[in-house]
């Protein structure tokens, strides 16, 4: 039992560290810290600087061109960016497709698709839910029928994160209604510019377009984008969601959150004020304590075992932080945590010139306007990926069958 | 020791739950939001038509003259219809501030407040008070005929919108001064915006705008403003009480009608008791809204400590119930056209006006007397 | 809508006031406002007080001998009491059966048991919960087989509340297993001296004997000895769980241990420490809060209105209330709350002679040696009468269906 | 960074855990608390046979020298069992106060304590101290061969009944000093009695009792003193969690077992959830306790922070789970001859030593660096 890193492992955090200090552009860092609107374009620059390293895929084995880290060397990698204030990787083409892609895909499917998720060319969506299937995600009811050498999909999935800007989509369809729900769905990649595809926006509490709706009427699929066996598609659905369950408890970006906290408590004049420095010590806690699950959790994934029954707890645990920390950062902007100006989550707004380009509460209070709509947008993280009720229900069945 | 209404009560909150039923929908919500920035004047006429700009307005200046039970009731029904208009800034707190004010100021602009023609609201937040209502930079000069206002005030209630601002300041003695400012005047410059609820509120600068006094030369006007507060806090205790209603029986019917694993999710006893969870949490709300109501006209000291008391309880209710019902609603409840997400923003604003949970915890703490119960 | 109680009402607490404050033994008051163990005879003292005076039956209507109070004078009696520290009047008697032989048993049973409840001369214990049967009460299996004019009952009660020195006990036993549970019950009254009947203590987790088990082996009851109709004793226990709902929530105690920990917080030197008084204004709110919701509902029920939405939220609050006092009561005594010593918990221990007759840690902290005993033992409060989980289970009916 | 325990460490904690399972059942701990005062010399004798006595003792005073993490996997283990002998005061805690001692105290009680021969505890609490180590009134008067204390401590470890008691104490320049003293010394009065969780602790005065001085003059006691009180905290960490191990299974195995309405009450969902939040409470702190472990040799400002830490989320989680476990298992729960209440309140007697939850956050609040994470 030890808790220092190794020597190699302090090496390898240093020429992450000194790597992303030279390659993360300034203005994408500052719109991270400052919890501003991040663009398409903002996202794409930092996936591709990545994937010129080749790190955009940094969960990947060697053999599929990843540069095949262990589970401490992604911790580690995962740290530096989120400290850093790297934009988060949409995670849907290198974290979610492509180990399914690699491990049921076919050659072929391999060379056509790997290398576009590796370089952030191409932005992949996730086609999971559906508007009857949230939680109950083996009920879903998207068709895809076998016609000739081609599937014709037809169906609405939902909450699809940023679809606005996908290339692809994978996702999961009924090829079969027979036996119970989870046979006879198959895992399907669709090109979304394919004619019958058709996302439509749904804004969020905080006003953002974040998720859509998608749909499909009559999409023609050549069948060699069908992943793994027909009617297995809940095998790949698993191993996915089996593959990266540490970073699900984001401790790192709390980390930098909890920084950020701090610096808006002393802006605020709260930084003396022990009822509400105590609220800060309560969360400084429970992220040291969930940065030790994390680290239980990779030492023993390093040493090839699973830890399943404290994996299941880190999603709860890192959602739960999430939405305090957020909480405590519009608690600490006060009245000024109240404007909603939309606009203002822009980089470079520069307030109203009529008051002669100052802000409500004026310049002083500027880190106060995306408290609020972080806040609200955070109250998603409780809910998606397997509500925490559905968790406690797997946590739970573990402890009492 | 009551707590019937009145039938003259009980109709009052039908008159105003029936207009809200038929006249402010979501829809129509939306669109005051989208199109109007958070504002309608063709509402406030509606509310007018209603009698309810007149119900705190003394008889004397053409008002009704309804005490704090009435005005409870239009909050609670404002509130579970989701009326976004500043009802409690420009009908219930200013006749309450200009009750002080001489006699010419009352007839000048009581008569217009009760007949909709005017809205006067309250300006006090400043940049470093936080919830402090005594921490006041913006001045008030001694001028002929009134004073000169200099500084700036910010989230004024549609306060680039509303006739007069009633605005807190220091006097060159030093003293709390309570000075209403006409929007239109010289010097008075406005920036208006929404609050995540949908509400609207400005910024307003001040420079030499030309102001009459209220509060009487000499005194110190805090008192008359911490009443003022607790006349919102009263307002705001009841808005929030008839918004969770609204929440609470809105998630019922959800967890009712929505299925998964082939049945009602209402059969998840996780979720029965969470919803269990918020009826508690309501009606402990409510029970602190009524105290608050009924403490209005009491000596400060035991009106402060009551409605510091109420607002931690609603404090610490909005924000499990806001929460727990978006939570139970998965997905929908994050959504910007469900009805439930817009309540649960109002919920959430509300914590932060007139003083957040920590801050009157700290009041109650500092309050703490030997004995403690509803009867002080 | 009005605060204030009425002139009558409040000339009403006043006498109830003075005649407590005139009859009410110093040395009980003493140990109650300490928290210190209190005798069989310590509680009939007080008993016999209030039934000389005819108070005993407090809740009682006029024409069984008692005040005739509304809602609101039974509250104003309870709260005069609680606050002067009357010791808790066991309620098994006056509360509980007496108001179930007023409303299902015959005149004669009327005539017999009624006199001695009311004056506090018998003692009653309540024969509910079995071994199998707690939440689930309707699964009772104790049995009451009817031969010529007796029953004869066999079988085991539990939690049996201070049944060693009961007189009499109230049952419900199984007189049928034909149709639903619920029927097939019957509410039979046995004379604990009846050959057959014998008591077992239960120290509860204090080292306090306050419960135990009651088993009845061939106990020859007299068929006179049953209220109501035979197979009708659900009724009975309805009618029973029904009455007096509101100091189920204990406010009134709530608020004299409220000033109690206030007085431990003083001594003990924490009154200064925002970390601790913000704690105690938490509570202090809660109480108040649950104070209103009590009054709310002796508003309606003096108004002849049921509202049972809240009524039944009392139970829930109350008990976790009880639970938050003793709880702060016992950090507040921090580490001079962890000496067990049960012969302390006697009036007038004097501590060790061999230390000079002094208490762990000296004299001024003696006020912390009932503190973790109540803790303990408080954890019931959201066990019995109902736990606080088929509580939720009730509330969530009402708004559920 | 690395949690995996060594082999030697696995044969250590299974040596334990067999000999609890075997000799120190519930029924033997129900005898010792009421036959013995809850402590009991054959169970010393005992651990001292299975070596544990020897275990943080030096090599080179007859002991094993092993370190923190073997220590942990002991108290897991003690903890899982609920043994109440002051294995942490007597055997952990005294070695590392001994350790800065002159040569021959070293010589003449470390082997001893490592044969299991002599029980050397700390007294450091004070009436007026509350959780603060420094809050020392207990004086040390230099003489010759030594000095002489006077003062009064509570809530002794086996106080009357250790060999020697090791004391903190004010020395004639005001700076804090140990001071060794005989429990059969002329001016040495003990008082015993039981803790609510069974275990045992004196009162000790003291009236010009001979001493001999262990920190050296001229320096301040209070590092060493925060140290040793550290390894208590590390101790009572690593016990607590091993309790909870236990008293969460045993719940599991009740809900599976109790059947009421016809079900086990492990099919109601509301209990499920709530488990799965005790099995959450205790692996949260089961991570804080190996930081703490992992902490203890580490410069003081951050091991200090660390066991602030730790001893927050462990007071957290132990009250949870505790007071949760007790109240799915319903009236048994509550009952003196159920092992589960036992469990429950020795979880709850730890909250209160060597500083309550309070006190700690107080500490973390105090020591907030911008930046925090595990490794600082």
């Amino acid at each position: 039992m030890q808790l220092s890193f190794t020597d190699e492992e302090i090496a390898f955090r240093a020429e992450v560290r000194t790597w992303v200090a030279e390659n993360l552009p300034a203005d994408l860092a500052a719109k991270v810290h400052g919890a501003l609107r991040l663009s398409r374009e903002d996202l794409q620059r930092w996936a591709r600087i990545l994937g010129a390293k080749g790190w955009l895929g940094w969960g990947w084995p060697k053999e599929f061109g990843g540069p095949g880290w262990n589970a401490v060397q992604r911790h580690l990698f995962e740290e530096e960016c989120a400290l850093a204030g790297a934009p988060r990787v949409v995670p849907f083409g290198p974290v979610m497709v492509a180990p399914v892609i690699m491990a049921f895909g076919t050659p072929e499917q391999q060379r056509r698709f790997l290398p576009g998720i590796a370089s952030g060319e191409v932005w992949w969506s996730q086609g999971y839910s559906e508007p009857g299937s949230g939680s109950d995600l083996a009920s879903l009811k998207t068709r895809a029928e076998r016609v000739g050498d081609r599937y014709i999909v037809n169906g609405q999935k939902t909450w699809t994160t940023l679809a606005q800007h996908g290339d692809w989509i994978f996702c999961l369809v009924r090829t079969s209604n027979e036996g119970k729900p989870q046979t006879g769905i198959s895992f399907l990649l669709i090109d979304m510019k394919s004619p019958g595809v058709t996302v439509r926006p749904i804004l969020t509490l905080d006003g953002e377009h974040e998720v859509n709706e998608v749909w499909f009427d009559d999409v023609e699929v050549p069948a060699d984008q069908l992943v793994g066996q027909e009617n297995q598609g809940w095998t790949c659905a698993k191993h996915l969601l089996a593959h990266e369950r540490t970073n699900i408890a984001d401790v790192n970006r709390a980390k930098r959150e909890l920084e950020r906290l701090k610096r808006i408590a002393r802006a605020e004049g709260l930084w003396e004020d022990t009822r509400f420095r105590d609220q800060i010590a309560l969360l400084e806690v429970d992220i040291v304590a969930l940065e030790m699950m994390v680290l239980r959790v990779l030492s023993a994934e390093r040493g090839g075992r699973q830890s399943l029954d404290v994996a299941g707890l880190l999603k709860i645990r890192g959602s739960e932080i999430q939405q305090r920390y957020t909480e405590l950062m519009m608690l600490a902007g006060g009245p000024y945590s109240l404007p909603f100006i939309f606009e203002a989550m822009e980089a470079g707004w520069q307030g109203d010139a009529a008051l002669g380009g100052v802000w409500p509460g004026g310049a002083a209070h500027a880190h106060c306007i995306p408290l609020t709509s972080t806040y609200l947008n955070y109250r998603k993280t409780t809910i998606y990926g397997g509500s925490n009720e559905v968790q406690r229900n797997i946590v739970a069945q573990t402890l009492l069958g | 020791m009551d707590f019937d209404f009145s039938d003259e009560q009980a109709q009052l909150r039908e008159a105003v739950r029936r207009w809200a039923e038929r006249a402010h929908g979501f829809e129509r919500h939306r669109a005051i939001v989208r199109d109007e920035g958070g504002d309608s004047a063709a509402v406030w006429a509606e509310l007018a038509g209603l009698g309810l700009t007149a119900l705190a307005v003394p008889e004397a200046h053409g008002g009704l003259g309804f005490g704090p039970v009435e005005a409870m009731v239009v909050m609670e029904e404002l509130g579970r219809g989701r009326v976004g208009a500043p009802y409690a800034a420009a009908a219930l707190v200013a006749p309450v501030l200009l009750s002080g004010a001489p006699e010419a100021l009352q007839a000048a602009w009581l008569p217009r407040i009760a007949a909709g023609d005017a809205r006067v609201v309250l300006a006090h937040q400043e940049s470093g008070a936080r919830y402090r209502l005594d921490r006041v930079e913006t001045t008030l000069a001694a001028a002929d005929g009134g004073g000169r206002l200099s500084g700036r005030k910010s989230l004024v209630p549609v306060g680039d919108r509303a006739e007069a601002v009633i605005v807190s300041a220091r006097d060159e003695t030093g003293r709390l001064a309570l000075a209403l400012v006409q929007r239109d005047a010289p010097g008075v410059t406005t920036r208006g915006h929404l609050l995540h609820d949908g509400t609207r509120a400005a910024e307003v600068t001040f420079r030499d705008a030309p102001a009459y006094r209220l509060s009487a030369a000499g005194t110190d006007a805090l008192p008359a403003l911490e009443h003022a507060a607790d006349v919102a806090i009263a307002a705001l205790c009841a808005e929030a009480v008839g918004l969770m209603d609204f929440i609470v029986a809105l998630t019922a019917d959800y967890l009712k009608t929505r299925r998964q694993f082939g049945v009602p999710i209402a059969s998840f006893q996780a979720l029965r008791h969470r919803l269990a969870d918020c009826k508690m949490a309501l009606e402990l709300a409510r029970s602190m809204s009524y105290l608050a109501t009924l403490r209005l006209a009491d000596a400060p000291e035991l009106r402060r400590r009551a409605f510091a008391q109420a607002k931690v309880q609603l404090g610490q209710s909005m924000r499990f119930v806001g929460q727990q019902c978006v939570q139970m609603h998965g997905g929908i409840g994050v959504t910007d056209d469900y009805v439930g997400a817009h309540a649960f923003k109002r919920l959430t604003c509300m914590e932060l006006q007139w003083g957040d949970t920590l801050h009157h915890l700290g009041q109650v703490s500092a309050q703490m007397q030997d004995t403690a119960g509803v009867f002080g």
